[in-house]
């Protein structure tokens, strides 16, 4: 394409409201993979989940998503926590390490993408929020509502579980948890309750993260498996363990997808991103705000 | 600076074993290791000791391979090693322990010793792998616990273990990390008189230790490292009494 | 009463997955089909009975169902599931065992195989390639002025890749001038990239080829960046279905896309709107397509023509089945079909219609005429195609 | 007010091995108490039957915390530490990846020291000036020794009133022994602690130590009232002074 | 304790020896027995066999990489499609016979495995897992856009009439995968008990501290890249006569990147047998839900079996039955 300063700025605005939505996805991978060591593989299928229980809130109840979804959320979160109860019994209590966890998890994201399937259907779901349908212009980058609320709320979302993580006593503790488990009672912290906070934190992200989708795009219940590669990416491109970095990951990619959608042709922009994260392995291996 | 070559079976005029020049590592803004040299004998027995943090795990990366300094040289044997990956150095005879234990936990006992029976030796024992594998075991009172797991260790077996397995390499240089720590006094001279038959062999020793009661029984020569920098380096005796050291290391 | 063992028609189909939202309409209507059957006394006196198995949306599912439906199961006859890849998984199989195989929308599949037991219900006609764009610059080119330039984009995928290699032979043969030629990879979430490069070529025509989601990320990109091409739309899949447009709403006013019926009264065939009626009550329940305009009727139509040569034959023999379908025009509730030597319709039928008159996100008002007009073929021309797209926005 | 520690025919051991036996030990309130013995001999699994790291297979294990007593058999090692009782537990066990302020900023993660969080972290950075100079630095970075001190800040920032420690010197260079020992003892005074430390180093131990307890094979061979009475006796002349 | 039923006694280490004539004889008779086997029912056993001895030799592949050196390979599935897009490539190009194309797509699937190793060696644990999905995605967009192979449209394979002494496709398809199988499994016993399987062994406890014994780390974890992708690729070069149209959807399939990990999880990682069992149990309850049940529900009982699997054996079938064997624990 040729180039343009106005294809530019607005291939960069795109790309931003993007990763907002991307960091949304991925905060969840970075909790519950990056610190707690669980590779929840199911983490997009939670996250389609939580797209299932905002259409069912504008269809069903007539709330607007975006109202409830702070009570879906908390639904997730004790979800979350309940659920890692149950992977706690069965695995890490048994000292097995996080590979056997792997099927575990394969198994649940089929578990609830059927689920969905014989609750809701397969058919394309989508909800309809007017007043996401303007489109603001600054100069002449072109901001649409519907991609710039997903990413605030995405952002936004990712500062305030940052504070959570850097300002609160659990919030540090969650970080020191997966890095010696037992040492954590030395201070006065229970171990598992700690790790049940953060994989309901991960949890309660996801369904957000679902609101936000469905917002954005059609939803069908296996939609999710298109996430896993992204969301992992971006937890691992950030450095695994760090929201900041989870953040800029999320933002790379998305600039990363927009720039080459604009200018090369969007077939390669998966190879670009992707290649990119290579590269940043290849020369950075522990991502970009590592420890 | 002098340099002391005591007995044993090291003559003077010897080529050094090892020797590293200004070896330099950083991490990030901060210098672990300031422009370190040493040298020594085939068959010398050396204590490299220093306060806490002084760089002492640091220089054993180094020469190891573990870490590439950002300058300097190491040359084994009259090779140069720098860049060499840490096995290659195993198996030229370059053998280091852990100051943390670090078994192979899913190995039995026994197979964390083949490991280095099956990869880090030219030819295999005399007498097969398993055979010296038991040797080896029995050497370091293990024997019993052969094909148990090391998770079913306790501290001090590990660090048994620890140096069983840096035996089986059959080293012609040992560096010892700390395999005394928190071993009982007739543990520790246990594993002295070890040492010592080894090097009666012919293999050449670095200890790092703080237990200096072993540090003086067993070393012919004491390299001191503080903040980095080698302030020291001569005979037991000597070093012991030089005010830096005292100063910086032992205290009072 | 019915004697004899029940008829049993064998598939696999897609009940999980990507492809499951046709899959399932398909099966329902099929079913319906079953129920209408048996209701008036079945088939040879005998009952029908649907033996189908979930093929997960994953071809490589597809051998071994058909292998069990013919071997063990014993199925008297076989029809395909939705799409293209799963009805070619299928065919060495079937084609062994010589049974007559009525498929669901394969894209020119037996142009390789040339089974003449292979009949294809999409009405593609002979060259599906080039079919789907063949309405659009037909009706483009009776704008006038004249367009002279057009940007081509679509999917990562099978159905979009072939329209638009077909495309590009038709316009190649018109003359246009192609300013912007480019794919997105599956999974593509953010299309205002997109959109925005288009329009930096400002072309006169945008033709899409696209599956459900992209669609529906095409038209939002281009109601958010603006468009000012004459015509927008083409070969996009899933603005068929009820979900996408009551989603997009008046964002679909004029848009042009390729269907398969529409509720105008150039279409009203023997039974459709009763089946139609029928299909909604179900299909609301289950989570399926509650419009039914894309795949159902074509799916009972399959099953219709597949019944009608057995009563006719009185045979299950599949020789004679398919010397039969091949010989016959058939009346279904989805118009006249007649099938030639490949399989394939003789006579396309796929339409063009334009998005008129929408007005808020009801799903009612798409089962009215006059919101998908019709504007090609000349025979079921409905309207009269509104232009440029900015106008017939409006 | 008085907190003290106190354990009666306490037995103890990994599944089929049994450490312990028949331990009988008290630790008054304000006091400094050794445990001593070489390897092997059972002094973590007695600080860690403390601690509940370890369930006694029977006997009692109690603490009187402010006057108050708890039964400490049953309960989780977190709630024990909320009781008020610290540990620099073997190994240090910090949190590598961490760095120096947030280690110790966990310490106080207790709901009791949590208010008083800046105060301790006060406290402990001029208690150790090292750990101010490297409050960014990853914990699992830093040097054997400087390890032990954040490993003993740490513990502080809980507001112990009772501190468990097991073996400090573990690793750290002479002139680090004898000034961890030391500050060991300062804190003590400063703080009004009572404390419970595990240690081979005989000499060293005994500098600050009210009272002892001789440890071997699992059984008190020696419960010594006074450093003096350590110092003569025979047993740990035996263990420690290269007799026999 | 019952610690020596967890670990391998010498004896133990050297059993696989006395496993791999009967893992031949198993393979020959096999063979033998799919040559009996015709159209007619049996097709359908045939077709059956031919995807599970697929996942197998997918499963055993990735467990060498997998299980021994604990590198997890999430690129599973683009070795896979490389191997089947070898078989495309040499037919279009020259209509190479199907067991020369097997013997290609192993050594470019070998090569990328190779490629990949070499990219990634600096990348521990996660960090390599996460570049090998990254890698398939990036092949995948590079085969969309390759119009050679059909690209993002898909391509025909057309099966030839079959050869002498098969009377079906499908039966030549079968006999060449059971060699297959045969193979990988012959080739995981012998890296098993071999100084490979040792060092890598050691790699996946503790690499520095492996290297530290003198275990080439890079040069193992190469071979060990080289033989996952190599078997992972001939694994899928007769995949495009099984299904005679590829498209990069089918090849690069979700399918197969959960079941080669899936399969050997569930029947244990550290041995040869883990991911033969595994492939077995999970394999035959997939192929034999998708035609039993007919709904949406088979995937829903995959998933509760996979769940109901690890939570009830997280060692694997094989840790459990050890466990049983051990007595207590
Ligand atoms: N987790 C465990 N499982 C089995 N046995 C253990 C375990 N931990 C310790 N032991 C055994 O219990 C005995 C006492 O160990 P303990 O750690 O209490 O000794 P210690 O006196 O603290 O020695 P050290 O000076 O080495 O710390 C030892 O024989 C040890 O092997
Ligand atoms: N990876 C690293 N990153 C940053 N600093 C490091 C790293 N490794 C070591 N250091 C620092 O380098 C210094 C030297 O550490 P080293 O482990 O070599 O000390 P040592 O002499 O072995 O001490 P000890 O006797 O306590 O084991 C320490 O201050 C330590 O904090
Ligand atoms: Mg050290
Ligand atoms: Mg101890």
């Amino acid at each position: 394409m040729d180039f343009s300063w106005d294809l530019l700025l607005n291939a960069v605005a795109s790309g931003i409201m993007l990763g907002g939505f991307y960091a949304a996805v991925a905060i969840g991978v970075t909790i519950a993979f990056g610190m707690l060591d669980i590779v929840n593989i199911a983490h997009p299928a939670f996250i389609v989940l939580g797209s299932f229980l905002a259409y069912l809130s504008i269809n069903g109840l007539g709330i607007d998503p975006f109202l409830s979804a702070g009570v879906f959320a908390v639904a997730g979160f004790l979800f979350g926590r309940v659920f890692y109860r149950a992977y706690y019994y069965f695995f890490e209590r048994r000292g097995d390490d996080s590979l056997q966890g792997l099927a575990f998890f394969f198994g649940i994201m089929f578990i609830v993408e059927i689920s969905l399937v014989l609750v809701f259907g397969v058919d394309y779901r989508l909800i309809d929020l007017p007043y996401l349908a303007r489109t603001y212009e600054i100069g002449v980058v072109q901001i649409p509502l519907r991609l710039a609320a997903p990413c605030v709320a995405g952002v936004a979302m990712l500062v305030a579980i940052q504070l959570y993580m850097s300002r609160t006593f659990t919030g540090r503790a969650i970080l020191a948890v997966a890095q010696d488990l037992e040492a954590v009672r030395f201070v006065g912290a229970d171990p598992i309750r700690v790790k049940e906070i953060a994989f309901g934190i991960a949890v309660g992200s996801a369904i957000i993260a679902g609101v936000l989708l469905i917002v954005i795009q059609s939803v069908e219940p296996s939609i999710g498996r298109e996430f896993i590669g992204r969301a992992f990416a971006i937890c691992v491109l950030g450095g695994m363990t760090s929201l900041p970095g989870t953040l800029i990951a999320a933002m790379i990619l998305g600039i990363a997808e927009t720039m080459t959608s604009t200018f090369f042709g969007p077939s390669w922009s998966p190879a670009v991103a992707f290649g990119l994260l290579l590269a940043t392995l290849a020369f950075r291996p522990a991502g970009i705000l590592g420890r | 600076m002098q340099r002391h070559v005591a007995s044993g079976r090291a003559q003077s005029g010897d080529p050094p074993i090892l020797e590293a020049k200004g070896v330099t590592k950083r991490f990030g803004g901060f210098v672990a290791l300031d422009g370190v040299d040493f040298a020594m004998a085939p068959g010398e027995r050396v204590a490299l000791i220093g306060p806490n943090g002084s760089g002492k795990s640091t220089f054993v990366n180094c020469l190891s391979g573990a870490l590439t300094p950002e300058a300097g040289s190491v040359r084994f044997e009259g090779r140069l090693v720098t860049g060499m990956p840490p096995w290659q150095r195993a198996r030229a005879g370059l053998v280091r322990s852990f100051q943390i234990p670090r078994p192979f936990r899913r190995l039995s006992v026994i197979e964390n010793i083949e490991v280095p029976l099956n990869f880090a030796l030219a030819e295999p024992p005399p007498g097969g792998k398993a055979q010296r594998a038991l040797e080896i075991l029995e050497s370091i009172g293990l024997g019993a616990k052969a094909y148990g797991s090391p998770k079913d260790l306790s501290q001090v077996e590990l660090r048994k273990l620890e140096l069983g397995r840096a035996l089986a390499a059959n080293p012609r240089l040992l560096i010892a990390d700390e395999a005394m720590a928190g071993l009982s006094d007739s543990e520790v001279d246990e594993i002295v008189d070890l040492l010592e038959r080894l090097n009666a062999q012919g293999i050449a020793i670095i200890l790092i230790e703080h237990i200096m009661r072993a540090v003086m029984r067993f070393s012919q020569r004491i390299i001191v490292l503080v903040a980095g920098r080698k302030i020291a380096d001569g005979l037991p005796g000597e070093v012991m009494r030089q005010d830096e050291v005292e100063r910086a290391y032992l205290g009072q | 009463q019915t004697a004899g063992p029940p008829i049993r028609i064998g598939m696999g189909i897609a009940l999980s997955g990507g492809l499951a939202a046709f899959g399932k309409s398909a099966l329902l209507a099929m079913q319906l089909w079953a129920a209408d059957v048996n209701a008036k006394g079945g088939l040879l006196g005998r009952k029908v009975e649907l033996v189908f198995y979930d093929d997960q949306s994953n071809p490589a599912t597809v051998p071994g169902i058909y292998a069990k439906l013919i071997d063990v199961d014993k199925v008297d006859l076989v029809v395909s599931g939705y799409a293209s890849s799963q009805i070619v998984a299928a065919m060495p199989t079937v084609m062994q065992k010589k049974k007559v195989f009525m498929t669901l929308f394969g894209l020119a599949a037996n142009d390789k195989f040339n089974y003449d037991r292979y009949f294809q219900m999409q009405p593609n006609g002979p060259v599906a390639r080039t079919e789907f764009s063949k309405g659009f610059l037909n009706v483009a080119m009776s704008m006038d002025p004249k367009p002279t330039t057009i940007a081509l984009v679509g999917g990562d995928a099978e159905f979009p890749s072939i329209a638009l290699d077909g495309a590009r032979e038709n316009v190649k043969a018109l003359g246009l001038k192609v300013v912007y030629d480019r794919t997105y990879p599956p999974n593509t979430i953010e299309f205002a990239s997109v959109v925005r490069a288009i329009k930096s070529t400002n072309p006169d025509l945008v033709f899409v080829a696209s599956y459900p989601p992209d669609s529906a990320g095409m038209v939002r990109a281009v109601r958010e960046v603006g468009l000012d091409a004459k015509m927008f739309g083409g070969g996009m899949i899933g603005l068929q279905s009820a979900a996408l447009k009551t989603q997009l709403g008046p964002m679909l006013n004029g848009v042009v896309a390729y269907d398969l019926y529409a509720p105008e009264p150039t279409m009203k065939f023997q039974g459709v709107e009763d089946f139609l009626t029928r299909y909604r009550q179900e299909a609301a329940k289950q989570g399926v397509d509650p419009l039914g305009f894309y795949i159902a009727p074509l799916a009972y139509a399959e099953l219709q023509i597949l019944g009608q040569a057995v009563e006719a034959t009185k045979s299950l023999d599949d020789a004679k089945l398919a010397k039969y379908i091949h010989d016959t025009t058939f009346q279904t509730i989805a118009g006249e079909i007649r099938f030639q030597e490949r399989g394939e319709w003789a006579e396309p039928r796929i339409l063009l219609v334009q998005f008129q008159g929408i007005a808020g996100n009801d799903v009612a008002q798409f089962m009215e005429a006059g919101r998908q007009v019709i504007v090609y073929p000349p025979k079921f021309k409905s309207g009269t195609f509104k232009y440029p797209f900015s106008a017939a926005s409006k | 007010m008085a907190n003290s520690i106190s354990i009666e025919r306490l037995s103890a051991g990994y599944g089929a091995v049994r450490v312990l036996t028949d331990i009988d030990m008290h630790v008054a309130s304000g006091e400094t108490v050794a445990l001593l013995g070489t390897n092997g001999n059972g002094k973590s699994t007695l600080i860690k039957c403390i601690t509940g790291q370890v369930q006694p297979t029977a006997g009692r294990v109690s603490a009187t915390i402010d006057g108050v007593e708890h039964n400490l058999a049953g309960r989780s090692t977190q709630d024990i530490i909320n009781l008020g009782i610290a540990i620099v537990p073997e190994g240090r066990r910090l949190f590598p990846k961490l760095t120096v302020e947030e280690n110790l900023l966990l310490g106080a993660f207790r709901a009791a020291a949590r208010p008083r969080r800046e105060e301790s972290l006060a406290f402990c950075y001029e208690a150790f000036p090292r750990l101010r100079e490297r409050r960014t630095q990853l914990a699992g970075s830093m040097s054997g020794g400087e390890q032990q001190m954040l490993a003993i800040a740490r513990a502080l920032m809980t507001l112990p009133k009772i501190l468990l420690v097991d073996e400090p010197s573990v690793g750290l260079a002479p002139i680090l022994v004898a000034r961890t020992i030391d500050t060991i003892a300062d804190l003590k005074q400063r703080l009004g602690l009572t404390v419970l430390m595990a240690e081979q180093n005989f000499p060293q131990a005994i500098r600050i130590a009210d009272r002892g307890y001789v440890l071997v094979h699992g059984r008190i061979e020696l419960t010594a009232d006074d450093p003096q009475a350590l110092r003569d006796s025979d047993i740990v002349r035996q263990l420690y002074l290269g007799g026999a | 304790m019952t610690v020596a039923s967890h670990f391998s006694t010498p004896s133990a280490r050297r059993t696989p020896r006395a496993f791999s004539l009967p893992v031949l004889l198993v393979g020959v008779a096999l063979v033998a027995l799919e040559l009996f086997v015709g159209g007619g029912a049996g097709e359908y056993y045939l077709l059956l066999a031919y995807v599970i001895l697929q996942y197998l030799v997918v499963a055993t592949g990735w467990n060498i990489l997998g299980g021994y050196a604990g590198y997890v390979n999430f690129g599973t599935a683009a070795f896979f499609a490389v191997g089947c897009y070898t078989t495309i490539a040499l037919q279009k190009l020259a209509d190479v016979p199907l067991p020369l194309s097997i013997l290609a797509a192993g050594v470019v699937a070998g090569l990328l495995g190779l490629g990949t190793g070499y990219l990634t060696l600096r990348l521990r644990g996660v960090f390599f897992s996460i570049a090998t999905l990254a890698m398939a995605v990036v092949l995948q967009t590079l085969i969309i856009n390759w119009s050679f192979v059909g690209g993002a449209r898909g391509t025909y394979i057309l099966r030839p009439d079959p050869i002498a002494p098969f009377t079906t496709y499908v039966q030549y398809l079968l006999v060449l995968m059971t060699v297959l199988a045969t193979a990988s499994v012959l080739i995981a016993i012998a890296v098993e008990r071999s100084w490979i399987g040792m060092g890598l062994a050691a790699i996946r406890d503790d690499e520095l501290a492996a290297e530290a014994s003198g275990v080439p780390g890079l040069r193992l974890k190469l071979i060990a890249t080289t033989l996952c992708g190599a078997l992972m690729g001939m694994a899928g070069a007769p995949f495009p006569y099984f299904i005679t149209y590829v498209e990069p959807a089918s090849a690069f399939s979700l399918a197969i990147a959960v079941n080669a990990i899936a399969m050997p999880l569930i029947g244990g990682t550290a041995t040869w047998w883990g991911p033969v069992v595994g492939t077995v149990l999970l394999g035959t309850t997939q192929q034999v839900l998708t035609v039993t049940i007919s709904s949406a529900a088979n995937l829903l009982i995959v998933g509760i079996l996979l769940v109901v699997f690890v939570t009830a054996a997280p060692t694997g079938v094989v840790g459990l039955v050890r466990g049983m064997r051990g007595g207590r624990k």
